[in-house]
């Protein structure tokens, strides 16, 4: 591996950079485009740059996997969600309601990033270990020691996970629905003739 | 060992603060829903740079968990927006201040 | 363990082979996608009893050539209301993926050339699969963008739909390929195509048990948005779907990629089920066999496709919602759960299959009754109501009538 | 079979709990017959007991009974549990067997009562209580038996509580009783400090750890709540007022349970008295002085149960004169005595007011020995006995008691003397008034009069109710026998009660010639009184130079505790409810409630309903909390 390391630096850093301005591009896209469809799309640019930091970082599953549920699916329900709401009207970002609410965010953004800055100068005791064992074993792929930490050591987390998934589901669906009693189905009925 | 993890990190800060920053300022309950998003991305980058950095796989765990939560988060607080704006005109957060005290 | 091409580092060679890969594999997927209109064109004519483009060329084999020179220099129109920087990207939001999983397909074995090894194949990613998965859950971005910026009511609905119906089948999908990954024990392509290699009884298609097969191949139509699932473009309904308001040179491009899409997938199912570039070679010429029966292979699956255009009906939406919600997804459930099963143990197996079974039918009882109560409701709240008032009405009509006579 | 001593508490207990919740159900006469068979049938195995207990040799005459550990707190360990010893026993002999007969007594007077199944219910508890209390092993046994007879007492006397009279007579005995057992409760804490136990056995055998001046104080502690209970001086009022109660209540309060609770500590604790003799003489002199001025009320009175009321008062301020001097056995004898003959009289003036038709103003009566025979000769009875007619038990045991007394103090003999003459003297007049004379009822009380009754026809009652004076007109006669002078083969319940009581016993040691001395002199006494009462009751109805107001009233002393405390109290609420109540109470809690109204409404602006400005504050506390884990990493 001696040289190898040596000959992937400059590819590495080149991708870190690249990827380091798509995310931080796209970030404040989302932070100060006015039109919501437009946020989404930067967000997904921010969620591809992330996903090229994971490959950077040998998380090659969880790369895929951010590309899968993030801009396959969270994404999507979003622009599915302003679409169907209608709610893809520009927002005017001069406008304020709360006058201070901007300066006093602005400035905790910008003294809360300045802390994470110097606290990630510090030297940190990196010495502590989960039980979940090793990111490169001998050999082992990503996916593989990923899964098995996943089905041994946080197989009860793993599944409690697959309730709340089901939970939301369900919650969701029920959210969703319109409300089937006779007296508002008429309403309804009239609202949505109104609507469309 | 390419890039020092304090790059990653500080790139994490950065995502978090413009995700802070725009939840904060943004009105529209989608965006802000956005800026959330991005804010756990960030989290989730950290965890990924910290799992390299020890050699543990528990950070990369933790991304996991945090991608199937904001996947159930998504969905459900997507139909309680979906809930209320069924019955309103704009996705402004300032319309929804019913609860005031 | 992955492309041979990087095994000595990275040099200048290195970079030009890989970028001559890439460009290859971008120009005969672009002629490939010329001739494959021009097949499709033909052969619906011959299927429906015409003759087809005849004029350019020998055959009309330029007259995709020609149709793309034509849109070239066609007006651009952009809607006023569209949302123009979206509206432009879109095309291409369609056409990257389309190209980008092809990258993953191995076309072939390992070839030597100025002593560099390399694969025939764009990448070899570890996450081969995922990348895939990844890759056509971004294809939906296309349609979907160009629908919503065109600002317009018909592209609108279009593109929610395919978009629906794209995420529908992707569930099923994704199952369908955890069925291969399952049995070859990786998610790279080219080692899937390796493990399928033994002999025919080791492709995917036998050896996951010929259902996952069928449901990728569904699936994988329906995110074509090829007949008979091609309701985005339903022409009665929606005009032109998500591209209505598209032309020239950007509807070209739509065009494009819904063929490239189609050479893609069809690439991918004889990747992941009928052992990629497997098949009998010969002395001469070794890296040209696997090549062919690839191509051969693919060919197939296109054919298979344009026939599928000709013979079948469009599905309603909600029967293409409830093929794909109600059927293919737990299909594809509980066949990767029997197939996980039997990797563990006979008896698992069998009873896990059983258990299925008994789900199934319990699926069925309850969609069953759901519709029915359905039904009801709809007769007691709307349409049975009219019913019901138009009978009073008559009713009353009808005594009106006989009072008068009564008068009389 | 001495083992069965647990039952005897518990029949009573299981008649309650069977009556409480289905005693409506069961309905009328049932519910009394199973009372009163319960109470029988633990009447039936306290017999068995007794014999078995007697059976033993008199040192192993003891038995302790230890049921669950009830409460365990550091060192203080409660168990439930009983302990049957002679004295514990002969109480619990009388008190069933008294109880057993009022019982059946009240299921005829109770008869047309509306409430007769909560009434049954109420007297099991309170027999139950009463059992509770005297085998109690242990100070907390003895005082929960001690609470329950308290509080079953404000049942039965507040039992017609739709009369404002029963109800003020319930709280008032409710009230006086809570006095004493302040007093009860601090000699526990007392004896639990200085003993580490309430066990009645381990806190006598510890005795010696205990300073006089201490023993003194817990003495005279308890003796407060005996004074309380058994209604001496100056805590007596309630047991006036409490003749509210039906009349078989009054019976069972005087006569069996209740009042005899105090006497009942004091010979229990006769330990500790024997060491503390101040407390012994205090409990001597309050009980001597209550006898006298009880005997005086009494001679005043009208009201048929009120003589009874301050007759009983008189009695039991005998019995602690005994107890005060060390004459124990003398104290349980009178009150065994007194019990028959004043259930007796108890019950005689029930049948009475029941015949009179709840007319209790002895100068409306007369003339009753003609149509109530029976009632009539068993009052007589009664009234003989406790007046101390020779022969009679009364006789016996207040002769007795006078001995006793007399070998102590000369002073008290004269005082407690003269209340016997008293005593032979205003039962006399009560019956004179009621039984003998002209029949002052027919004229005054017409048929058709203002309160609705018609023409009195009045008579002996059914056998549920005579035979029970029967049997205790029985008793009046012949229980002296149990404990005759003279020699010492007689003295049974002496012998009897002697591993209790026998080392702490004050005996004057008389000879035969100074036995029969007083016994001639009692003899002469209680005809004096006799003779008084037939020459000045025979014939003549009002006499006031004899009946004074101050004596009618009571010698004030309610009148003066009315004024004293009540109407101060009074006064002292107003003034706490309209001043500190109103001004410093409330203000506070209002001060309080609008410093909260106002910051709540300075903070409710906080809460401003945007979604916005709550995720600002949480980014700010992120913030801060970042800058806290700054200074303590970066150095």
């Amino acid at each position: 591996m001696g040289h190898l390391v040596l000959a992937a630096t400059v590819p590495d850093a080149v991708t870190f950079a690249i990827a380091a301005v798509i995310t931080v591009t796209g970030a404040l896209g989302v932070v100060l485009s006015r039109n919501p469809v437009h946020a989404a799309l930067m967000l997904i640019m921010t969620l591809f740059g992330v996903a090229v930091l994971f490959v950077e970082e040998d998380a090659q599953f969880l790369a895929a996997v951010q590309v899968i549920v993030y801009a396959g699916a969270i994404v999507v329900l979003f622009l599915f969600v302003i679409m169907l709401l209608g709610v893809d009207r520009l927002e005017s970002l001069a406008a304020e309601p709360m006058p201070a609410q901007r300066w006093v965010a602005l400035g905790l953004g910008v003294l809360g990033l300045a802390e994470i800055v110097l606290l990630s100068r510090g030297k940190w005791p990196l010495g502590a270990h989960s039980v979940a064992g090793t990111v490169n074993g001998a050999g082992q792929q990503n996916v593989s020691v990923l899964g098995k930490a996943l089905f041994t050591t946080y197989l009860l987390p793993f599944e409690i996970t697959s309730a709340l998934l089901v939970i939301a589901v369900i919650g969701a669906v029920v959210l969703a629905r319109r409300p089937r009693t006779a007296g508002t189905a008429e309403i309804e009925d009239h609202a949505e003739a109104e609507d469309t | 060992m390419s890039v020092p993890a304090s790059f990653y990190l500080t790139l994490s800060a950065l995502l978090f603060s413009i995700g802070a920053v725009g939840l904060l300022i943004r009105r529209n309950v989608l965006v802000m829903f956005m800026c959330v998003e991005l804010m756990l991305n960030s989290a989730n980058l950290a965890f990924i740079t910290f799992a390299r950095e020890l050699n543990d796989v528990g950070g990369q765990i933790a991304v996991f968990f945090v991608l199937v939560v904001a996947a159930a988060e998504v969905v459900v607080g997507l139909g309680i927006i979906v809930a209320i704006f069924r019955r309103r005109v704009g996705a402004t957060a300032d319309d929804i201040h019913v609860m005031k005290g | 363990m992955g492309d041979p091409l990087f095994a000595h580092g990275v040099g200048l060679a290195v970079l030009i082979i890989a970028i001559v890969k890439v460009v290859v594999v971008f120009a005969v997927l672009m002629v490939a996608v010329m001739l494959m209109i021009w097949m499709e064109r033909k052969v619906i004519s011959d299927m429906q009893n015409r003759i087809g483009p005849n004029r350019a060329g020998p055959f009309g084999l330029l007259q995709s050539l020609a149709d793309g020179i034509k849109l070239f220099f066609k007006e651009d129109l952009l809607p006023d209301k569209a949302d123009r920087v979206v509206f432009r990207l879109a095309p291409y939001l369609t056409l990257v993926p389309a190209f980008l999983i092809f990258t993953i397909v191995p076309i072939g074995g390992a070839v030597d050339i100025a002593h560099h090894a390399f694969d025939l194949q764009v990448a070899d990613p570890p996450m081969g699969i995922l990348f895939l998965l990844a890759l056509s859950s971004v294809s939906v971005y296309g349609s979907m963008l160009a629908g919503w910026s065109s600002g317009s009511k018909y592209p609108l609905l279009g593109s929610v739909r395919a978009s629906a119906q794209m995420i529908s089948y992707e569930a099923a999908m994704g199952l369908a390929v955890a069925a291969v990954v399952l049995e070859d024990h990786t998610l790279s392509t080219r080692a899937i195509v390796a493990a399928q290699s033994a002999s025919v009884l080791h492709w995917g298609v036998i050896q996951t048990g010929i259902v996952p097969f069928l449901i990728f191949w569904v699936a994988a139509t329906a995110e074509l948005n090829r007949p008979p699932f091609d309701l985005v473009e339903g022409e009665q309904e929606l005009v032109g779907g998500f591209h209505t308001e598209y032309s020239s040179i950007r509807f070209a491009l739509f065009y494009l990629a819904e063929f490239m899409n189609m050479i893609t997938m069809s690439a991918i199912m004889v990747t992941l089920f009928f052992g990629g570039p497997d098949g009998p070679g010969f002395h001469f010429l070794p890296w040209v066999w696997p090549i062919l029966w690839f191509v051969g292979k693919t060919f197939v699956f296109l054919y298979i496709y344009i026939w599928i255009r000709a013979a079948l009906p469009r599905l309603r939406y909600d029967q293409l919602m409830d093929l794909g919600w109600k059927r293919l997804i737990p299909l594809a459930l509980g066949w990767l759960l029997i197939i996980a099963a039997f990797r563990v143990d006979d008896v698992w197996g069998f009873a896990v299959f059983a258990g299925c079974l008994l789900a199934a039918a319990a699926l069925g009882q309850s969609i069953r009754v759901g519709q029915r109560r359905r039904q009801i409701e709809a007769e007691t709240t709307g349409e049975g109501r009219a019913a019901r008032a138009a009978k009073q009405v008559q009713l009353r009509a009808l005594a009106a009538r006989s009072e008068e006579g009564g008068a009389r | 079979m001495i083992r069965a001593a647990f039952l005897i508490p518990l029949f009573p207990l299981l008649g309650y709990a069977i009556l409480a919740p289905l005693g409506r159900r069961i309905g009328n006469p049932l519910a009394g017959w199973i009372a009163t068979l319960l109470v029988a049938a633990s009447f039936v195995t306290t017999i068995v007991v007794f014999v078995s207990l007697a059976g033993r040799a008199p040192r192993n005459r003891s038995y302790t009974q230890n049921w669950w550990t009830w409460f365990s707190v550091d060192r203080l360990h409660v168990t439930a549990g009983i302990l049957v010893d002679p004295l514990s026993l002969t109480m619990a002999l009388f008190v069933t067997g008294v109880s057993t007969l009022i019982h059946l007594y009240s299921i005829g007077y109770m008869e047309h009562d509306g409430q007769f199944p909560k009434f049954f219910m109420y007297l099991n508890l309170f027999v139950a209580s009463m059992l509770l209390l005297v085998l109690g092993g242990n100070f907390v046994m003895t005082f929960l038996g001690w609470e329950g007879v308290g509080v079953c007492s404000y049942f039965l006397i507040a039992f017609w509580f739709d009369r404002p009279s029963a109800a003020s007579a319930g709280k008032k005995a409710m009230i006086f009783n809570r006095i004493g057992d302040a007093g009860f409760l601090l000699a526990m804490f007392l004896i639990f400090e200085r003993t580490g136990s309430l066990q009645y056995q381990t806190v006598f055998a510890r005795l010696g750890l205990i300073g006089e001046p201490s023993l003194v104080a817990i003495a005279l502690l308890l003796f407060l709540g005996a004074v309380g209970k058994s209604a001496q001086l100056p805590l007596y009022p309630w047991l006036a007022d409490a003749m509210e109660g039906p009349t078989p209540v009054s019976a069972l309060i005087h006569a069996a349970t209740m009042v005899t609770a105090g006497v009942y500590l004091m010979c229990r604790i006769n330990p500790i008295l024997y060491r503390a003799p101040d407390a012994a003489h205090v409990v001597a002199i309050v009980g001597g002085l209550t006898a006298f001025l009880g005997a005086t009320i009494a001679c005043a009175q009208n009201d048929i149960k009120k003589i009874l009321a301050y007759s009983t008062i008189s009695q039991l301020g005998f019995m602690f004169m005994a107890a005060g001097v060390g004459a124990y056995v003398a104290a349980i004898f009178l009150m065994l005595t007194h019990a028959f003959y004043k259930a007796l009289l108890f019950l005689g003036a029930g049948s009475v007011i029941h015949a009179m038709n709840d007319e209790q103003d002895t100068k409306a009566m007369g003339g009753l020995r003609k149509v109530m025979p029976i009632t009539a000769i068993t009052f007589m009875i009664a009234w003989l006995s406790i007046g101390g007619f020779p022969l009679l038990s009364g006789f016996w045991s207040k002769g007795d008691v006078l001995t006793n007394v007399y070998g102590f103090s000369p002073a008290l003999y004269v005082l407690g003397a003269l209340t016997a003459v008293l005593t032979a003297y205003y039962l006399g007049r009560c019956y004179m008034l009621v039984f003998s004379g002209e029949a002052r009822w027919v004229e005054a009380r017409p048929s058709g009069d203002g309160r609705g009754h018609g023409r009195l026809d009045p008579r002996d009652p059914s056998w549920v109710m005579t035979l029970p004076l029967v049997v205790l007109g029985f008793c009046s006669v012949f229980g002296g026998l149990i404990n005759l002078p003279f020699h010492p083969n007689f003295v049974f319940l002496e012998r009897w009660l002697n591993p209790v009581v026998g080392r702490t016993l004050f005996n004057p040691h008389l000879g035969t010639g100074a036995q029969v001395l007083f016994a001639v002199v009692d003899a002469v006494l209680a005809l004096a009184g006799i003779a008084l009462a037939f020459t000045l009751w025979r014939t003549a109805v009002n006499r006031p130079e004899i009946e004074p107001t101050f004596l009618q009233r009571a010698w004030y002393i309610d009148f003066g505790y009315d004024r004293l405390i009540a109407r101060t109290s009074t006064v002292m609420a107003g003034v706490m409810s309209t001043v500190v109540d109103n001004k410093i109470i409330d203000g506070a809690v209002n001060g309080v409630a609008s410093v909260f109204r106002t910051s709540g409404g300075v903070v409710r602006r906080v809460q401003t309903g945007y979604v916005r400005n709550y995720a600002l504050g949480i980014m700010a506390g992120a913030v801060l909390l970042l800058a806290y884990v700054l200074t303590r990493t970066v150095s």
